[in-house]
């Protein structure tokens, strides 16, 4: 490939494209775009050598807004676009943009392949609990009950857990973000970006028009330290403006607890460690919903492994490395004769 | 009695025909179970007819695609090969000779051989039960069903598991080498070296296998039969002379062999790396297989988890810079549509193979029909034109699949090959073409951003340049949302679309220039009456035009391969003849396009039956046309 | 200054008719940010035209689909009117009055507006800001820009917030009173009551919300303005009186509406409940949003998790005997193709709306075209026909979901609507019909397990029974493998494929014989040229084919609803035209269909701007037909 | 609906139709086919109550076999036509058979959403690991290295666990069977039916003609007894031809142990209690793999909530007895006028 070596590092304004940003004033993700262009800035990614896949939704629009290489698709499948491209290209580093309706509704099948084949793209599911280009639907992440156009009494199928989902598509790498919080996405981008394999985040979004305030209840301001559990690994799932809150595993039910270090003799030793690794825990911790649980952010699950693209690749290059192939001899192989 | 008493009918020279009476062709019809290794012997009849010289045409018949229960009717496959000393372009229309190796073979056979032909069976699997499981309800053999045939009995069950008994293999190992044994038998009707199998055998088995010696032993058996025993009076071996073909070397191949190998020209000829992102289907399958075994050509083949996935992967692929091809049939292509429409808005280049066969729906997966002209012209939302070409042979396959590389690549575009079941199963000779006798079409990508703008055209074939991720300074974005006819961004203009849709019509049309005009296969460019076709059905028409010729009537050939955009000389040829007779395996597609586009009053002779079509039954369409 | 002065001619009239000098008809347009209550605005000004008496068209023009930044050109949402006191067909060719409510608005429909029309513009949201964010280079009200229009400028924003002041709401809540202030003076300058928006303010807010009240004031004081203000001066208040229509009842309906109800009325008239499964998507979805309503009349509906999934629900929810409707759009209908394949093979009911969009791929989502004709006909694997109708306006959607229930349950068919954007959303006045006036067409479903045969048909309709699971004694098995023609268990026979498919032509060819023969719309059965049509054409086409008859020129117009099967006489009809003039939001998919089936030679008037097809364009394209 | 009382109790044979049953001789679907007519008839179904649908595979043909109703489908979508068939007619007994390429590569959407809705339905899902019909691909329930006419070299994505996606679909029942057992079976098939809700049933399936023996590690007699745990609510993990096997917790890892009582100081009060209610425990069970853990076999998880369908009906028919509607009334709802 044709790298140049970079004149001077790139600033998040060097990955925003010339076209106008066209989301609803105050939608989130105008953020998630910010905090993207930021992070391939730091993380120093090239343009040329980055690509956007994304599929329909408004979230879907993402990638005309960054200057690197673009392709918005169709809906629901940019999962099989990255597939074909990353097997096509795998030295490119590819990203998916997807909505909850996208990923998880008519994409659901893609995502699912495209996570337990271990492409190693990096999929940013922007969650909004709703279908925003067509205008307020309930999508498949929408609680039960949600008023919408096409559920005026309320739908009544439970949602899906998107990040469960991606652990029993056999994602390897499941994190979870909020649209605002730019540091801690920029984070989660990273190790993302890391991983080689599908790296599947999860964005809570606001959207402002349709679904506004969908997660107030562990986003707004006055919820948001008691009831946000920022993972690390090998650190103790504390959480709380005090730190004094965390997650207890009780053994008779295998199921976490939440409780309040200091109170019924609660210590900080039986609070559990948190093992990025463990998929157990992993299952666990993306089942927990506030308000009786915190929200549980950060990198939740990393398990890394080859991905299919590698896996593909070294197939390929074996039997290439044994020499190109010969059309005409290849035609001539078997029972041939000759006509004079 | 004489097995070449009325040779040469099974290829379809109707009864009047005196031209051919001396044996110049024959048609044979192997038939048993889908355990009996049908199928491994007609392949190997057919090799070994192909090395003596022959011409030759097959039509692997096969069964639904679940294996059956031993012994029914609907387990029956069946292999049949019309072979002679003069090109031969149909695998016949009535075998002359049926080999059937139990009563369901006979059952589903026996209506179309050839009355007064040869009928071969196997006496040893004539049971009572296994009669009646063929749903006869008394013995063919004895209640007068085979009157019109002449019936040799051989109770070849019963002399091959003799023949395997030395090597200790089990019964049912033994039992299985009957169908060497009939190709021993056969191979000594037709005088046909049997070296070929022998040595395919040792392939498989490896000379110290008893499995493998018992089936050299059965084979050199069979040989032995004809040659020793009581039939010899009833059969006398023919030997067929060799054609004269064209000079070269030459194989057998199938459409599936020929298709796969194509793209690989193509992506050859194009300077690309290729990626076959498919989902298995019958009768498409075999392109990933084959492919799958090709990676020292650059190629990458993906078993997408759907067809959606399939055709959105090779798009996918294509956005990075190697050629994207999916393959395809019926419903997988019904899903292909919305993709498709991706790579006509984006402008990629993209290769849709669509093997056919029939629908509507499931249909019949292991039958050919030529019934998705339609959906491959006409087959999405909106206004969305690709080209469409289609194959007309197996070996055809191979230059079809270089074109239509040629013509994705060119023209940044998806395009269609349809190819059909009986093409990609049926094998013929085929002379083997140097890849140094085609003219290479290399692909440039655009590396220079001066001035780069996305729907920038190219003025002679309107197609946008083709830039690789990872070229520096080149970044860009495309999608399916209508774009700007220049820059490529986004655009709600009423003014730019009509520009757009004008343009992506013209680019198509545009192809009309770039493609050769339309020939006329055998006759005259006018008179009486063209007898048009499109894909498979070549043989039957070619042969019965050739028929009807040396008849003495005016009649044409004329065969489409470029069935959009159509050859621009094509209206004006047409317009040549009083009478047009479009001959398909559908209803009415062809005919239907080509009224539309020339107005012409054009005939159909209209098959969807499963069956290729017979060269009898274009002869009578060719009469009722000329009133004669 | 007089807003008459040049009245009527935004109906299409072109410049030389001296036929409509009197006041007859208006057309306005709004345009403001997409948050500016535009659509609100133009829908209760077609309410309350409406009530008045007036014939009407409206024409909604949504921006894309995102909402955009406030101010910019891609976020401008228009809406347009024409009425008057003749029978008014289409929404305009080009307005005699716009609002704009900000520069952007202004700058989008600025080119639109009829030379000498008049503009009324918000001077309060002229900032320089604002004009920049419209990308005018400098203010379009200095520059010369308007100089061929009347431009009456009234700072709106500062009397919005100025009215809404006493009611405590906040800025935001007092400017988005704008558009009802608007309201108010285009009620003053055209007569209208206001009755009707005083109610629904009070509906929606309740008459104690402080936000209802200043909404109120708003529209009072709107009106109040034009009353007292100096633009009495400049513009004269005009009363067109009512039309004379034919007695009823009537009301505003959109497409969307009356396609819904009109499912409910065929599924009430056919005795049977239905199930909708659909998928969202633009400008479909509001079929889905109004059924989800309609719980009450036995309809269940479901969204499903894509197109696929919705299509094959109904498929199930129709083997269950209730009837099976899914409704989409563009790339949605693309991916239903594989599951219409198989309500063909299994012969079900299935309704299928397809609200038609531009594209091709997702294209241009909320603008309009009629490009789906060929999918509708001829776009899925093998030979597979169904019925295709399409509606021709809002109000007709109700008849022909209608008939598309009784063709599908009576035939046992998948049957498809044509629809499109421009219809679905825009209003017209409508004489609500009662559903005794209809004949009911009940569907039996059959119970009598004595014969049964899953594939029996009934001779007339070469339709099969249909059975509803839990019927005792009448178990059976369908699927989209080939069905044995009678008994309906999974058959490869070649002739009962050629029965199958031959049959499945002959009942859906047979549909001829039980739809209304072709009529002409307007003019003589014969004659120098036939104008063709079909969907939301209808209005230019037909106001064009008057306007020219009223200048004494020999042409018809005929509109297709039923485009497969086409009408039985439809041949003879248009070849008793020297010329036949098809005119399509398309590439020419009619024309190409028509001349694929009658070898005539038409001509088109091919239109894909997204935009609906202008009067005075289809005037001109006469003219030329006709070579005056 | 029309049902009469039943004359006498129905024999399996009373569900076999009248066709031909054509799978190859020794394919496993056999078995099935006769373990789902027996329990039909011991469950005393009726078969006009009865419709099985499905898509397209070798599995997918068992309808035609099934003296019931039956629709044979397309390939992935039988989920699609079973959700819009039960939504139509939530009366019905409805029974979809699958295989691990109809189900899990082309349908995994449709799985997805049908168990994630909780449509009343029954799936059964017969997993071969290979693609029968279309002879002898791999499937995504294949493991690594398979080779196949698609994959000649042998395949390099790691498999898809049908259970495990089950579980991230929201699955509320899931359970596991063994084709040739066709005791356990019927007891799953019983389970399966009265739960109202989506049953999953995975069904190890040996296809003897593309890929014989691919369960042998568990199925073949020299190891089921070692290799096989059957679990039953409220009963020890225990397996073993001398019952002296177990799964032991691991707390520290979250995850189970094979245990051998009586070795190790391990006692039977060590080994876990099958809980199916348990989600975490249906993870950590379904996870296991032969030989260092047994297969699991049995209903593994089943913790019933409202079926989608259940709920549907409830919103139509609290609308419908209001009263049915008047669509004469409703087109003369809101702004109208008269013309005389
Ligand atoms: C095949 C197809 N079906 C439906 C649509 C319409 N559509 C566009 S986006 C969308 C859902 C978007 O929801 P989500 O993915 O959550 O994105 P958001 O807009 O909320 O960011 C739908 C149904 C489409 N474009 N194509
Ligand atoms: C749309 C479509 N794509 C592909 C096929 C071909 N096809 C039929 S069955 C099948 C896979 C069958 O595998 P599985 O579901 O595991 O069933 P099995 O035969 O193993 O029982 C495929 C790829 C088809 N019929 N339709
Ligand atoms: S509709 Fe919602 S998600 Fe879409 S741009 Fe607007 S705020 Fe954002
Ligand atoms: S191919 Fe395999 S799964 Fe299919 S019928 Fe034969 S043995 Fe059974
Ligand atoms: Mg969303
Ligand atoms: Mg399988």
């Amino acid at each position: 490939m044709n790298v140049q070596t970079p004149p001077q590092k790139l600033t998040a304004k060097d990955f925003a494209s010339d076209q106008e940003v066209r989301w609803c004033p105050g939608c989130g993700d105008y953020a998630i775009l910010k905090a993207v262009q930021t992070s391939l800035a730091n993380l120093g990614a090239r343009p040329e050598n980055t690509v956007f896949v994304s599929g329909i939704g408004c979230s879907s629009r993402f990638p005309y807004y960054m200057s690197t290489y673009g392709f918005h698709t169709i809906h629901g499948r940019a999962p099989a676009v990255a597939t074909g491209l990353k097997l096509a290209r795998p030295e490119l580093d590819i990203w998916l943009v997807t909505g909850d309706g996208d990923a998880l509704s008519i994409g659901g099948n893609h995502l699912f392949h495209v996570l337990r084949r271990n492409v190693d793209i990096n999929i940013l599911l922007f969650n909004n609990e709703i279908y925003g280009l067509t205008k307020g639907q309930y999508s498949p992440t929408s609680r039960v009950g949600q008023k919408s156009p096409s559920t005026p009494l309320g739908s009544v199928d439970s949602p899906a857990n998107a990040c469960q989902f991606a652990l029993g598509s056999n994602a390897r790498f499941i994190a979870r973000g909020i649209d605002i919080q730019a540091k801690q996405l920029g984070e989660v981008f990273a190790r993302a970006h890391a991983n080689k394999g599908a790296s599947f985040v999860e964005i809570i979004q606001n959207c402002i028009v349709y679904n506004d305030g969908a997660f107030d209840d562990f986003v707004a301001k006055e919820h948001a330290a008691e009831r946000q559990l920022h993972v690390v690994h090998g650190q103790p799932l504390i959480y709380g403006k005090a730190k004094d809150k965390g997650l207890r595993f009780n053994v008779a039910t295998l199921s976490l607890e939440a409780v309040t270090i200091g109170q019924d003799g609660v210590t900080e030793k039986d609070i559990l460690v948190h093992d990025e690794k463990n998929r157990t825990l992993a299952l666990l911790l993306t089942g927990l919903k506030p308000p009786a649980f915190p929200e549980v952010l950060g990198v939740i699950y990393c398990d890394p492994t080859t991905s299919y693209d590698a896996a593909v690749k070294a197939q390929d290059d074996a039997v290439r490395a044994k020499g190109p192939g010969d059309l005409d001899k290849l035609m001539r192989a078997g029972n041939t004769w000759q006509v004079s | 009695m004489n097995l070449q008493a009325n040779p040469g009918r099974g290829d379809g020279s109707s009864a009047e025909a005196g031209a051919q009476a001396d044996v110049d062709s024959v048609v044979v019809r192997f038939a048993g179970d889908s355990g009996d290794g049908v199928q491994l012997l007609g392949h190997q009849f057919s090799q070994e007819t192909a090395l003596a010289g022959n011409s030759l045409a097959t039509f692997p018949d096969f069964p639904a695609e679940i294996r059956a229960p031993t012994g029914t009717t609907y387990g029956v496959s069946a292999f049949q090969i019309n072979f002679g000393s003069r090109v031969v372009k149909t695998a016949g229309d009535q075998p002359d000779v049926l080999v059937a190796l139990n009563p369901a073979a006979l059952k589903v056979n026996l209506n179309v051989v050839r009355p007064g032909g040869l009928i071969i069976l196997d006496s040893g699997a004539f049971r009572e039960k296994e009669i009646k499981r063929a749903t006869f309800d008394t013995d063919p053999r004895t209640d007068g069903s085979l009157k019109q045939y002449r019936v040799i009995e051989i109770d070849i069950s019963a002399q091959a598991l003799e023949v395997a008994k030395p090597f200790g293999v089990s019964q049912k190992e033994a039992l299985r080498t009957k169908n060497l044994w009939v190709l021993g038998l056969v191979s000594w009707m037709y005088d046909r070296e049997m070296k070929s199998t022998s040595e395919y055998i040792a392939r498989k088995f490896g000379s110290e296998d008893p499995v493998g010696q018992a089936n050299v032993a059965a084979l050199r058996a069979g040989h032995a039969y004809g040659e020793t025993h009581e039939i010899s009076g009833e059969i006398t071996p023919v030997s067929l002379p060799a054609v004269k073909f064209e000079p070269g070397t030459y194989r057998l191949v199938n459409g599936a062999e020929a298709l796969s190998w194509g793209l690989v020209a193509g992506a050859q000829l194009a300077n690309l790396e290729a990626v076959l992102a498919s989902y298995p289907i019958t009768p498409s399958s075999p392109v990933l297989h084959i492919l799958a075994k090709l990676k020292q050509f650059g190629i990458t083949t993906f078993q997408a988890e759907d067809e959606i996935a399939a055709c959105c992967a090779a798009l996918g692929a294509s956005f990075g810079g190697k050629l994207g091809i999916t393959a395809s049939s019926g419903p997988g292509i019904a899903l292909k549509t919305e993709a498709i429409g991706l790579g006509i808005a984006t402008e990629l280049p993209l290769v849709v193979v669509n093997t056919q066969r029939a629908g509507p729906s499931t249909g019949l997966p292991t039958k050919t029909e030529q019934s998705d002209l339609f959906i491959a012209v006409w087959g999405r939302n909106a206004d969305a034109p690709i080209p469409v070409i289609a194959s007309r042979s197996p070996g055809d396959c191979f230059d079809v699949a270089i074109e239509a590389v040629r013509l994705a690549t060119k023209y940044m575009t998806p395009v269609m090959i349809l190819s059909d079941g009986y093409i990609a199963n049926a094998a013929e000779p085929w002379r083997i073409p140097s890849m140094k006798d085609y003219k290479p079409f290399p692909k440039a990508f655009r590396t220079d951003p001066e001035g780069y703008q996305v729907f920038q055209r190219d003025p002679d074939t309107l197609a946008r340049a083709w830039v690789k991720p990872g070229t520096p300074g080149m970044m860009h974005r495309i999608g399916g949302i209508e774009r700007d006819s220049l820059t490529g961004n986004i655009s709600y203009e009423a003014a730019n679309h009509q520009k757009m849709t004008d343009t992506r019509f013209a680019k198509i049309n545009g192809i009309a220039n770039d493609i050769p005009e339309q020939d006329v296969e055998v006759g005259e460019t006018s008179g009486k009456l063209a007898v048009v076709g499109w894909g498979s059905t070549f043989g039957p028409i070619n042969r019965a035009v050739h028929n009807m010729r040396a008849r003495g009537h005016s009649v044409s050939h004329i065969h489409i391969r470029h069935i959009w955009p159509l050859p621009r000389n094509l209206e004006t040829l047409l317009k040549s003849f009083d009478k047009v007779l479009v001959a398909e395996m559908n209803q009415g597609q062809m005919l239907t396009l080509l009224k539309s586009q020339y107005l012409i009053d054009a005939k159909g002779l209209l098959q969807v039956s499963g069956q290729p079509l017979k060269i009898a039954r274009v002869e009578a369409a060719i009469k009722e046309q000329l009133g004669v």
